[in-house]
């Protein structure tokens, strides 16, 4: 087996790691619980990205994991602003 | 030294499997959100951080190297940070189930 | 079996199942969780395709703002009590029944399609070196086929049109209502403090390598769009007057640029959106520096929505 | 089986899913989002062709790769625009589902002053 | 096959006018969002000045060469690049966009005009959606690649949903929404056909595809995904729900431009496609279909637009039945109709009907939109003695009806005689019966608006007076419709242009 299937296999695994992971979150129940799957996509896409981008040899897949890790943890800060309603509220209201 | 590289390679990116399957098996398992988060937080750490030091000797540009290790330091920077927050919303929203 | 189509054949299941859950998800807030989790598997799909372009795109929009929208939406939504009258099962299966019919005639096209597939790669190719990029993908999107582009900033700019023209007589030309962490927490702070820097190197980079290599002024321009976004959402900046002279000329200096080399084309290079060859790649490259900043700005403000509060003259 | 007649197949479902979300669900944001569904299936079957089209050592063909960026740009200005209209809806009457019957509705409008 | 033997494959002498017509608006929406508005108004009427001459430009040249006019945009040749081209039809429907905007630009300055230039949110809108209607519009009329049509197609969409809502009333949001889901329903499913189109041909450039396409699966699928997806946003029946309320409920020169001409860009590109992109494929059942579907718009949008309280609603409804006229293009004009002499009849009736409609119901929706202003209400029942109050307004309805019946002096009895005559000779009589009774019940409710408007009330006090020079505006484009039913009963020439086996010459 050469070292490029050695880390294809990799990102399959890990992938269905995620995949296995992703169920259990989804079901929430709570909204934050399901932030933690856009966490653990970020987390476990960029392995799965980086695996392929060095297997395939392809450099600028490692851009596309760069890309997905800033907008998780983008998405994520957006997504908690309106889970906790609490600690949220309009730019209208208080400025 | 191609073969000890490869080796390293497969030991670490291994191990890096290991925890991502630990992490899901965490998940799976735990019952409620923080104890989730910090199953979470694990393969954050140590998943991706061993995959990274695996591909390491595997990528052939100085440039590709650096590029790798700064996804890493990003990804682990802001994930931290928003498994803070994620605390702090499950914490202040008493929605722990 | 190779080791690569079983990994797709994963990546493909997963990404019907999120699919349907999507569809189905009780609440609208776990749809667009899962949504954004489609997002990012979705770009993953795109680098087994071998569309490194397109999985940064994906990520950047369909993943980032798109899930953004999606929830601003969702959370002006909550608690509003409208009526939810589920349509009749009758209805259900009829729908349900045209949309398989739909499916099975795409797979059936999908089935039958010819063994040898007709392709612009080789003609591409070819004139790639005349369009004075590296990239296959930005020469079509800016030299071959930059018509489409260049219309399609103008959508862009409509869109944002038809959203101000949402807003109220009393509040138009104010500020657009963003929703904010009342009081961001330190950490949140530190984070807005310090991912927006790297998120703009990493915009700059997306565009600079966009010329040779998978990247360019929409995904640049996507990176600024979140990294803005963020510091305002964690109130490091104030989100602006959309009647700010700064913030009009922003929107419009790329798609100006862009048609203004298009119509300079006219006079030396015979023809609209020709570039001439000697200056052709700096000339890009301003171009797609200018749109990598206006793109920026119009999907923020896009995300950000019609202006709500009522400007101080 | 080759991995484009996969994804080929996956992007016929996604276009059936997404067709039937947007028919189906009665709120207006879900039809929003099954539309964004329907668009990926959509771009999907462009990156199987693009993909059947690598030749001339491209991996890809450039074009419907340049199609679908251009048509996910569009898709996003259709969503910001949808749900600006969805929530301005909302915010004057309360909706979330468009009243089934407003041609007869819309005969009390106002007339323009 | 249309441009297989008349089809020039390089710019030709003045197609920079073809881009100019697009780039010209393009500039006005820029300038307007630069200037926050500002002189918006001003801006706008100079371009459309400048388009009009545009458009002449290009009439005069496709007319003087009898030839395509093309431009291939950066030199690329298709299929790596992009045409324009500007075939007869397209020319006349780039005259017929300019005068219309312009006429609708002059009678809009009333309600969104701007005082020394000052932008609000209404004025600001309206102009800028208008320019961003006119430029989608004739890049709908001059592409010629299937893609770019589906992003001159947006462009047309998201320029006319706005305008719907521009005054903000709740009914037009919903309105606007709901035309705004069917639209992009529409405009996807157009999308995954001219995906497959690609993926079976290697091609978008319908002049490539004419010869390209076979009928086998991947073509017909796309033919008609692409096709529902352009009827919904064609609004003909029966997804035509979303036109009422939208066309009703948006201020009246918006009105005008979304009934004129906007739902017909989506027409064009069906034309486009099936006697253009894949002639070959156009049968019998399937023109048959396209044309029932017509019929049945026909009926149902003249009877419910009969049953009409209020004015806007009635002339709505009326376009969903004129649209259904234009569908009988494809079974009279196109497939195996075996009658050549039919078919270009029925070509260029179906084109005069398209234009004819477009000046006749900017005509009505102005002449409504004056009333409603004039009398505070669009109430058909409360309309008595506005005849003698309104008098232009009043004639220009009416002027405008005879087109929709198809009575002469107008272009809509050329169209609609033409059309009829066409079904004669190609033994098609079962849509000469839809025609005929069409007619008939445009008369109906044409007559019922006009009767009312005769009818005697002292006591009618208009709210505001409306200017003299408004109501004569809105009787020259009335006039317009009219002056189209000059043209000489027979074929046109011009019309066919591009297409030579249509042509008068080549019959005989």
């Amino acid at each position: 087996m050469t070292i490029a299937n050695f880390l294809l296999a990799a990102a399959a695994f890990v992938l269905l790691m995620v995949a296995i992971g992703l169920a259990r979150i989804l079901y929430g129940p709570a909204d934050v619980d399901r932030i933690l799957s856009v966490q653990l996509l970020g987390s476990g896409g960029v392995a799965v990205l980086l695996l392929l981008s060095v297997a395939v040899k392809l450099p600028p897949i490692m851009d596309v994991a760069l890309m997905l890790g800033l907008l998780a943890t983008f998405v994520s800060v957006a997504f908690l602003r309106d889970t906790a309603s609490s600690t949220s509220e309009s730019a209208t209201e208080d400025r | 030294m191609r073969l000890v590289l490869d080796i390293i390679t497969v030991v670490l990116v291994s191990a890096g499997g290991f925890f991502f399957l630990a992490g899901t098996i965490g998940l799976l398992r735990f019952p409620d959100t923080l104890t989730r988060l910090h199953a979470l937080t694990k393969v954050d750490n140590l998943g991706l951080g061993l995959v990274v030091f695996g591909l390491l000797p595997q990528v052939e540009g100085r440039l590709d190297a650096l590029k790798l290790i700064t996804i890493w330091l990003l990804v682990q920077m802001s994930g931290a940070i928003v498994s803070q927050l994620i605390a702090q919303a499950t914490r202040r929203s008493g929605r722990q189930t | 079996m190779t080791l690569a189509f079983a990994c797709e054949i994963v990546l493909a299941g997963l990404l019907l199942a999120i699919a349907t859950w999507t569809i189905t998800a009780r609440t609208a807030f776990a749809a667009i969780a899962v949504f954004m989790v489609y997002g990012l598997l979705l770009s993953i799909v795109w680098v087994t395709l071998s569309s490194v372009d397109v999985a940064l795109t994906e990520a950047a929009i369909g993943g980032g703002v798109t899930s953004m929208v999606l929830l601003g939406a969702a959370s002006a939504l909550r608690g509003s009590k409208g009526a939810v009258a589920s349509l009749s099962l009758p209805f259900k299966i009829t729908a349900g029944m045209l949309c398989a019919l739909v499916a099975a005639a795409l797979a059936t096209v999908v089935f039958f399609l010819p063994d040898v597939a007709p392709t612009l790669a080789p003609v591409a190719k070819e004139n790639l070196a005349a369009s004075a990029l590296g990239n296959p993908v930005a020469a079509v999107l800016f030299v071959f086929r930059a018509l489409d582009t260049l219309l399609e900033k103008v959508v862009l700019l409509l869109a944002l049109v038809g959203v101000w023209s949402l807003s109220s007589d009393r509040a138009w030309g104010g500020v657009p209502e963003l929703r904010l962490y009342k009081s961001p927490s330190p950490i949140l702070v530190f984070l807005a403090q310090i991912l927006p820097p790297i998120g703009i190197i990493v915009g700059i980079y997306m565009f600079w390598a966009g010329a040779s290599q998978p990247g360019g002024a929409f995904q640049g321009g996507t990176v600024l769009a979140a990294m803005w976004l963020l510091t305002m959402m964690a109130r490091l900046q104030d989100v602006p007057s959309t009647n700010a002279p700064w913030l009009r000329l922003l929107l419009v200096v790329g798609p100006m640029a862009f048609l203004a080399a298009g119509l300079a084309g006219f006079y030396f290079a015979d023809s609209f959106l020709a570039y001439p060859p000697s200056i052709a790649k700096p000339l890009i490259i301003v171009v797609e520096a200018t749109l990598t900043v206006s793109i920026g700005v119009t999907l923020a403000l896009l995300v950000a929505g019609p202006p709500e509060k009522v400007p101080q003259q | 089986m080759s991995s484009a007649a996969l994804y080929g197949y996956c992007g016929a479902i996604l276009v059936g899913l997404g067709l039937y979300g947007v028919i189906a669900r009665p709120e207006i944001l879900r039809k929003i989002l099954a539309f964004n569904v329907l668009g990926t299936g959509v771009f999907l079957l462009f990156g199987v062709f693009a993909r059947r089209g690598a030749e001339a050592g491209l991996r890809a063909d450039p074009v419907p790769q340049a199609l679908v960026i251009t048509g996910i740009v569009v898709a996003f200005s259709a969503t910001a625009l949808a749900v600006a209209l969805l929530i301005r809806l909302n915010k004057d009457t309360g909706e979330v589902v468009i009243a089934s019957d407003d041609s007869a509705e819309s005969g009390k409008q106002r007339v323009r002053q | 096959m249309p441009h297989a033997t008349n089809f020039v494959d390089a710019t030709t002498a003045d197609g920079y006018l073809l881009v100019l017509a697009i780039v010209l608006p393009v500039i006005g929406i820029l300038l307007s969002l630069a200037l926050g508005g500002r002189f918006i108004e001003r801006i706008t009427l100079a371009l459309l000045l400048a388009g009009v001459c545009v458009a002449i430009a290009i009439f005069a040249a496709v007319r003087r060469s009898d030839q395509l006019l093309v431009y291939i945009v950066g030199d690329w040749q298709p299929p790596l690049g992009i045409a324009l081209r500007a075939d007869g039809i397209s020319a006349a429907m780039i005259l017929t966009i300019a005068v219309i905007v312009c006429a609708i630009g002059l009678y809009a300055r009333s309600e969104f005009g701007q005082q020394g230039g000052k932008a609000t949110r209404a004025s600001f809108a309206f102009w800028t959606l208008l320019l961003g209607i006119w430029s989608g519009l004739n890049a709908v009329a001059l592409g010629d690649d299937l893609f770019n049509l589906y992003v001159a197609l947006e462009l047309l969409t998201f320029a006319a949903v706005p305008l719907v809502c521009v005054k903000g009333y709740e009914e037009t949001i919903r309105a606007a929404l709901r035309y705004m889901l069917f639209a992009l329903i529409g405009s996807i499913l157009y999308l995954l056909g001219t995906a497959l189109i690609y993926g079976a041909y290697g091609t978008l450039d319908i002049a490539l595809l004419a010869d390209r396409v076979r009928p086998e699966p991947a073509a017909w699928a796309a033919a008609a995904l692409m096709t529902a997806g352009l009827l919904a946003k064609t609004a003909l029946f029966p997804l035509h729900l979303w036109l009422p309320p939208a066309h009703a409920g948006a201020p009246a020169p918006g009105s005008a431009v979304l009934s004129a001409l906007v739902v017909k860009g989506s027409f064009i590109l069906i034309v486009r496609l099936w006697f253009d992109a894949m002639p070959g494929l156009l049968t019998f059942t399937a023109a048959q279909l396209l044309a029932t579907l017509g019929a049945g718009a026909v009926l149902f949008g003249s009877v419910l637009a009969l049953r009409q309280a209020r004015l806007k609603l009635l002339v709505a409804y009326s376009t969903i039945a004129q649209i259904g006229y234009l569908f009988f293009i494809f079974p009279l004009a196109g497939g195996d109709s075996g009658n050549e002499l039919g078919a270009s009849i029925a070509w260029t009736g179906g084109w005069l009907q398209l234009f004819s409609h477009a000046f006749a119901k900017t005509a009505m929706f102005m002449a409504a939109g004056l009333i409603a202003e004039a009398l505070g209400h669009d109430r058909i029942a409360e309309f008595g003695g506005i005849a003698r109050t309104l008098p232009i307004t009043v004639i220009a309805f009416g002027l405008a009806g005879l087109s929709l019946m198809g009575v002469p002096p107008s272009g809509g009895f050329v169209a609609k005689w033409m059309l009829l005559s066409a079904t004669v000779i190609e033994g098609q009589w079962w849509w000469a019966a839809v025609m005929l009774i069409g007619g008939l019940l445009a008369g109906g409710y044409v007559f019922m608006v006009i009767g009312k408007a005769l009818g005697k009330n002292a006591a009618l006090t208009l709210r505001v007076p409306i200017a003299r020079h408004r109501e004569i505006l809105v009787l020259t484009v009335a006039l317009c419709a009219v002056f189209l039913g000059l043209v000489p009963l027979q074929p046109s020439d011009f019309l066919a242009i591009g297409r030579p086996e249509m042509q008068m010459t080549a019959l005989q």
